[in-house]
């Protein structure tokens, strides 16, 4: 038990204020990559709903591509291609050598593109949700197409996808573990070096499982809040409340 | 005998792969999707010890990484001798069995949250009027809202489904001759892996888009009543259920 | 190209050889080797942790210029890094459960040199493949001991491959395998931690050139020039000792290469 | 239209509130087996809320409700809540009362023909055949043959209240609820419409029509009541109500003018 | 009443088939300034369509539509559909033209209050001050002003509706188009609704009513068109069109009669 707090406490000796400052690196990077995948997933799933057929075919080859290509792929290829691209650029300007693309951002922007890939679906299997004659009675007060979005669109879309959201938050926290690929220390990162370096496998992967599921619990309360905000609106037949 | 490099060979050695990867995947995805249906029943319950109960499973499956669920059940289970004389052990004794159990355990926890989210966006008025010629329980999910929340669900389950075929990779971790196993063996063999990697992402590649383009066509025929009338065909030829 | 700071990238989770500590830094056989080897070269040393999976691309892409992560000198490998001089040879043997049939193995405590010369080295390989008979053996997957136990033994006994060491030992622990064939360094360190407390090494002690030239340092194939800088100090290192000093504080045994051609 | 004196529904005192505003002060209601009750009252006096109470749509807060000599048990939850002690006698009772909802509600994954034989085929078991030519024969009572196999989202909303009317029907319920059963049809369709619910009047079914057709009020049903703010303000024959005219609100509701 | 001689909304020819069914069968008409038309017919005759075609909530396939003397540019789609040519042209003729859905259409997220400054803030950028304002005054005026924070699904069927009409009066619109406006109110809210929409007609508002209502028809509009089957057959004052009962179905169909 000593042997433990050691092996895991703040002091000289102790893993914990490396995990901990992983853990802080998971939950940044995750951010990063939801906000990214977000913004993209947005476009990508109003691609797919679009009636133009070359929208809705890049939309389609995008979610089908990034869907259906291993995670650790997509971001080899984000950071070594950016790191090419990165250097390329830099020779134009007479800087020699390699510049890489920081881990944290190849990173963020590798599970940012998985995770709008994701995103995209939950939005528009929300938007197949929302009662057209309220977007009919927006289009008919001539609100412009941008604006019917933004007011009458996405908040309802949002009130939907909130337990979507809430899956690929979560597989973007666990996305993020890959990222150790490109050296950032994040969580599985940390524990496989800590585990590599004390021959504690169970110890560390459990601490690491440990670490995950508390952030979890902690966005779990962020998504619940949400949905209780959102349910306001909602008229719940009896007998059926969800949470 | 330096044994050199050769893509058909990976081509070959990945695809004698292929059979491994499809049964994980088929038969995770199946015991998976059963058990969801039981976990969204408990969440959805007014029993607060089945509700609670599922919403454990869910926020521990769900939170940590299937590499993590994987390793503890499989060497962490494998370490506890007692267990060896228990039909436990007929599971966890076998890489191929315990790779899925580990996968279903996984993606029960997603599909259930999944199916939760659909059934929230099932319009309240069609359950009333469900109840109201006294439908309740199995009968009215199964006609009234099991149908209308599978169609608000379909696409994120299909993400769910597209994602268990690229997490049958990570039964390399047991040992198991998947494909993405395979690749990293011949990576690191001969030390080409993005191209390796990529081929093996190919196979992935095309299996999802299989499998995308049959939830896509099952989503069309689900919809019928969100579609704009089609020129021809008025009338359905068979009424369904 | 005119080197002043060498980039070398490590694993920094495969204690002893690297390992990284509490606070983040780097530390093991390799680190106190490399700083030697920098000291001699007259260069600054900076360390990264790369993990495993990346390290050859990343090398290639330019992210750093030296591995030093226990990678074994193979021909395969030759095609795509240039290595250094070995700065280590290690040997390797088979690890079964203390209470397992196996621990009354044949030659436990011994050393036994193989050349990969068949006729030189049926005598062991025999009395191995007698013991070993409708067993399970373990591996590390994309290793030099995957050709050796393919060749000898694949007809008799089953092989699995893992992607890490650590893994074949915890099937052992588990019973679902009897032994695990891995490096000698690794074996003596994992045993002293309290899981693998049951485990011990069955069976001699292999050594010799059937392994190879042992672990060097990998390089881009177009920096000769630092390739070349690192071989002669490694030269040097060896022969003033200062490798056998290092690898007796990390391995408590000596993996000097014994010929250094 | 003389009601038998066997009473097919009773309604005790029922009493509901949402939040601070109590919608329901405690209604009662008895229905003889033929009854034909409309109940007027301006709106959000609490129609709509009372007839989902009966079926229990809605949980009422208090009071008690017989359907033919069955009272409906029901127990109080921890919290205060008074709910259902029996979900199986709620579903058996339910399906013998017939509802059509203000809103329709109809199924909008189903075409209208399957939303009428969904009831039948799947909660009273009957053969499936049997259901279908029933329900198209309700269909053509209703004007709706040609549109059987439409979805209800590309329906007009004429045609989809008769639809509504045509799923409740296909119930064979004995108990009828009316939610404004005509107020999307226009004069000619809601003469025929009202013809259907004479007939099943005159079958001896009891219904409960909430309605803005005073009309109907007057002809075809034979006991009216006013709900004003969620209390019975005037109760009574069509023939008391609409001659007396007692009730001051009453008579402005009538007469179409502001009080 | 009295209609100037300035044309607010001509309608030509208008098309309209769903699938293998042909709706509207080529629809004109001509509205002046000041104008209240009301649009009879049986259910399923097209008048919803027809309304929608108005604003191009259903794009016709054939015909033009000319609000205030400016023609909405159509143009051909390569699969041979008819659609707007320019969105923004549609969408500043869709803010001048008022539209009260059968089905009320409230946005389910936000509060009536939200509900009715929607428009007003976000389209047409007034003061959002200004348009709270405005809007209260509206609710009080359809005697909603104590809801004014409920969403939608809490409130009844006659106070969506009435939410749905102060809704469309909120944007203040040159051009009203009314579907079946007070298919859900009691007599005595029918009355003050059609007050209300009789002063809309006095300030000079042009008005398409969808009605079953024969006293609006006959009392407050001065045109009446009677669709049937996607064709008008029958289209005058109401003097003439109630009295002279030339059209046969249109004699049945007021007098509620089956043919
Ligand atoms: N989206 C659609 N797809 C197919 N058919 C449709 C669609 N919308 C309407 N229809 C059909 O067009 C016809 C006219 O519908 P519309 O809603 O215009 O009728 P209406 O005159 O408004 O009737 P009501 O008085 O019942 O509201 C109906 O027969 C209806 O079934
Ligand atoms: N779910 C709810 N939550 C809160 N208030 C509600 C809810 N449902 C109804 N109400 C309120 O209860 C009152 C009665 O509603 P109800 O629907 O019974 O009216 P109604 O008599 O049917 O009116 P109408 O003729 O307009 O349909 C209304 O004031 C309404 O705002
Ligand atoms: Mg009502
Ligand atoms: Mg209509």
């Amino acid at each position: 038990m000593l042997y433990l707090i050691n092996l895991l406490g703040f002091s000289k000796e102790g893993w914990g204020l490396y995990l901990l400052g992983a853990a802080l690196m998971t939950v940044a990077v995750t951010l990063a990559a939801l906000v990214i995948g977000a913004f993209v997933g947005s476009f990508v799933a109003w691609a797919k709903l679009s009636r133009n057929l070359t929208a809705r075919i890049a939309g389609d080859a995008y979610t089908t591509i990034f869907r259906g290509m291993p995670e650790l792929l997509i971001i080899y290829v984000v950071f070594f291609g950016g790191s090419a691209a990165v250097t390329a650029a830099a020779e134009q300007f007479g800087i020699e050598g390699f510049l890489g693309m920081p881990s944290f951002l190849a990173g963020a922007i590798g599970v940012g593109l998985i995770s709008a890939s994701y995103q995209a679906e939950v939005f528009r299997g929300s938007f197949t949700a929302i009662v057209p004659g309220e977007i009919e009675a927006a289009r008919a007060i001539g609100m412009p197409r941008l604006m019917r979005f933004r007011r009458i669109i996405a908040p309802q879309v949002m009130r939907f996808a909130i337990p979507g959201l809430g899956n690929v938050w979560q597989l973007s926290l666990k996305d993020s573990a890959l990222i150790s690929v490109t050296g950032l220390v994040e969580i599985m990162n940390a524990s496989n070096k800590a585990a590599g370096s004390t021959h504690q496998f169970f110890i560390f992967y459990i601490v690491g499982g440990t670490l995950y599921l508390i952030l979890t619990s902690l966005s779990n309360r962020v998504f619940n809040a949400g949905e209780a905000h959102v349910a306001k609106s909602f008229r719940r037949p009896a007998g059926m409340q969800g949470s | 005998m330096i044994s050199s490099f050769s893509w058909t060979d990976t081509f070959f050695q990945l695809l004698a792969a292929l059979p491994n990867t499809l049964l994980l995947f088929i038969l995770s995805i199946s015991i998976g999707c059963i058990m969801a249906l039981g976990i969204v029943w408990m969440r959805m319950s007014r029993n607060r010890l089945l509700s609670g109960f599922a919403r454990g499973y869910i926020f521990v499956f769900r939170g940590t990484p299937l590499l993590i669920q994987m390793f503890l059940l499989f060497y962490g289970l494998g370490q506890f001798r007692f267990l060896h004389d228990t039909p436990a052990w007929w599971v966890l004794s076998s890489r191929f069995a315990t790779a899925v159990l580990a996968l279903a355990l996984c993606t029960a926890g997603y599909s259930a949250e999944i199916f939760r989210g659909g059934l929230l966006a099932v319009p309240s008025r069609e359950i009333e009027a469900g109840r109201a010629i006294g439908m309740s329980g199995f009968l009215l999910l199964r006609r009234i809202v099991a149908p209308i929340a599978l169609r608000q669900a379909l696409p994120a389950y299909s993400t769910e489904i597209v994602l268990m075929v690229k997490s049958t990779s990570l039964a390399s971790l047991v040992a198991v001759a998947e494909i993405t196993g395979v690749a990293a063996k011949i990576a690191h063999t001969y030390y080409s892996s993005i191209g390796v990697f990529l081929l093996a992402g190919a196979f992935y590649l095309v299996i999802n888009f299989i499998i995308i383009r049959i939830v896509g066509l099952l989503e069309y025929r689900l919809s019928p009543h969100l579609r704009l009338m089609p020129a021809r065909a008025q009338t359905p030829r068979t009424i369904v259920g | 190209k005119d080197w002043k700071t060498v980039t070398i990238a490590l694993e920094g989770a495969y204690e002893p050889w690297n390992l990284t500590k509490p606070d983040g830094t780097l530390d093991g056989f390799e680190i106190d080797l490399a700083k030697d080897l920098c000291g001699r070269m007259k260069v600054e040393c900076k360390f990264i942790a790369q993990d495993w999976d990346g390290m050859i691309p990343s090398l290639n892409a330019g992210k750093f210029d030296v591995i030093m992560d226990a990678l074994s000198i193979t021909d395969e490998r030759k095609q795509v890094i240039a290595f250094s001089k070995p700065y280590a040879a290690t040997p390797a043997s088979f690890a079964g459960l203390k209470s397992g049939p196996l621990a009354t193995l044949a030659g436990t405590g011994t050393t036994v040199t193989l050349t990969g010369d068949a006729a030189h080295d049926k005598p062991v390989v025999d009395k191995l493949r007698e013991a070993l008979k409708g067993k399970t053996i373990g591996i590390q997957s994309a290793t030099v001991y995957t050709k050796f136990l393919n060749d000898n033994f694949k007809d008799i006994a089953t092989i699995t491959e893992y992607k890490t060491s650590a893994e074949h030992d915890l099937d052992v622990t588990a019973g679902r395998i009897d032994v695990a064939f891995d490096d000698d360094t690794y074996f003596t360190s994992a045993f002293a931690k309290p899981d693998n407390a049951e485990m011990m090494v069955v069976g001699p002690e292999i050594v010799g050139p059937i392994w190879g030239e042992g672990e060097g340092a990998g390089f881009r194939k177009a920096d000769t020039d630092l390739r070349d800088m690192f071989s002669k100090a490694i030269t040097d290192a060896i022969a003033d000792g200062t490798v056998k000093k290092l690898s007796l504080k990390w391995f408590k045994l000596d993996v000097t290469p014994v010929s250094v051609p | 239209m003389a009601a038998s004196s066997e009473i097919a529904l009773s309604v005790r005192n029922i009493r509901k509130r949402f939040g601070q505003h109590e919608v329901l002060k405690g209604i009662s209601v008895d229905a003889h087996q033929g009854d034909v009750i409309s109940i007027l009252g301006s709106s959000g006096s609490g129609k709509s809320t009372f007839l989902r109470c009966i079926n229990l749509l809605e949980t009422p807060d208090e009071g008690e409700i017989v359907v033919a000599g069955e009272k409906i048990a029901m127990r109080r939850h921890r919290n205060g809540q008074l709910e259902p002690a029996n979900g199986r006698q709620v579903d058996r009772i339910r399906s013998e009362i017939g509802m059509v909802f203000q809103s329709f509600n109809l199924w909008s994954h189903m075409t209208v023909l399957q939303n009428l034989i969904e009831g039948p085929v799947h909660v009273q078991r009957r053969p499936r055949a049997e259901c279908i030519a029933e329900a198209e024969a309700l269909l053509e009572r209703v004007g709706l043959a040609d549109r059987r196999h439409y979805y209800p989202s590309h329906m007009s909303g004429g045609q989809q209240q008769r639809a509504a009317i045509a799923r409740a029907l296909a119930m064979r319920p004995k108990v009828m609820l009316f939610d404004e059963p005509t107020s999307a049809l226009d004069p000619e369709l809601v003469g025929e419409v009202l013809r259907v619910m004479r007939s099943l009047a005159e079958e001896g079914r009891t219904m409960l029509v909430v309605t803005h057709e005073m009309s109907f009020a007057r002809n075809v049903s034979n006991r009216v009541m006013f709900l004003h703010k969620g209390e019975v303000e005037a109760d009574g024959s069509p023939d008391e109500l609409f001659k007396d005219m007692k009730s001051e609100r009453f008579k402005n509701f009538v007469s179409g003018q502001q009080h």
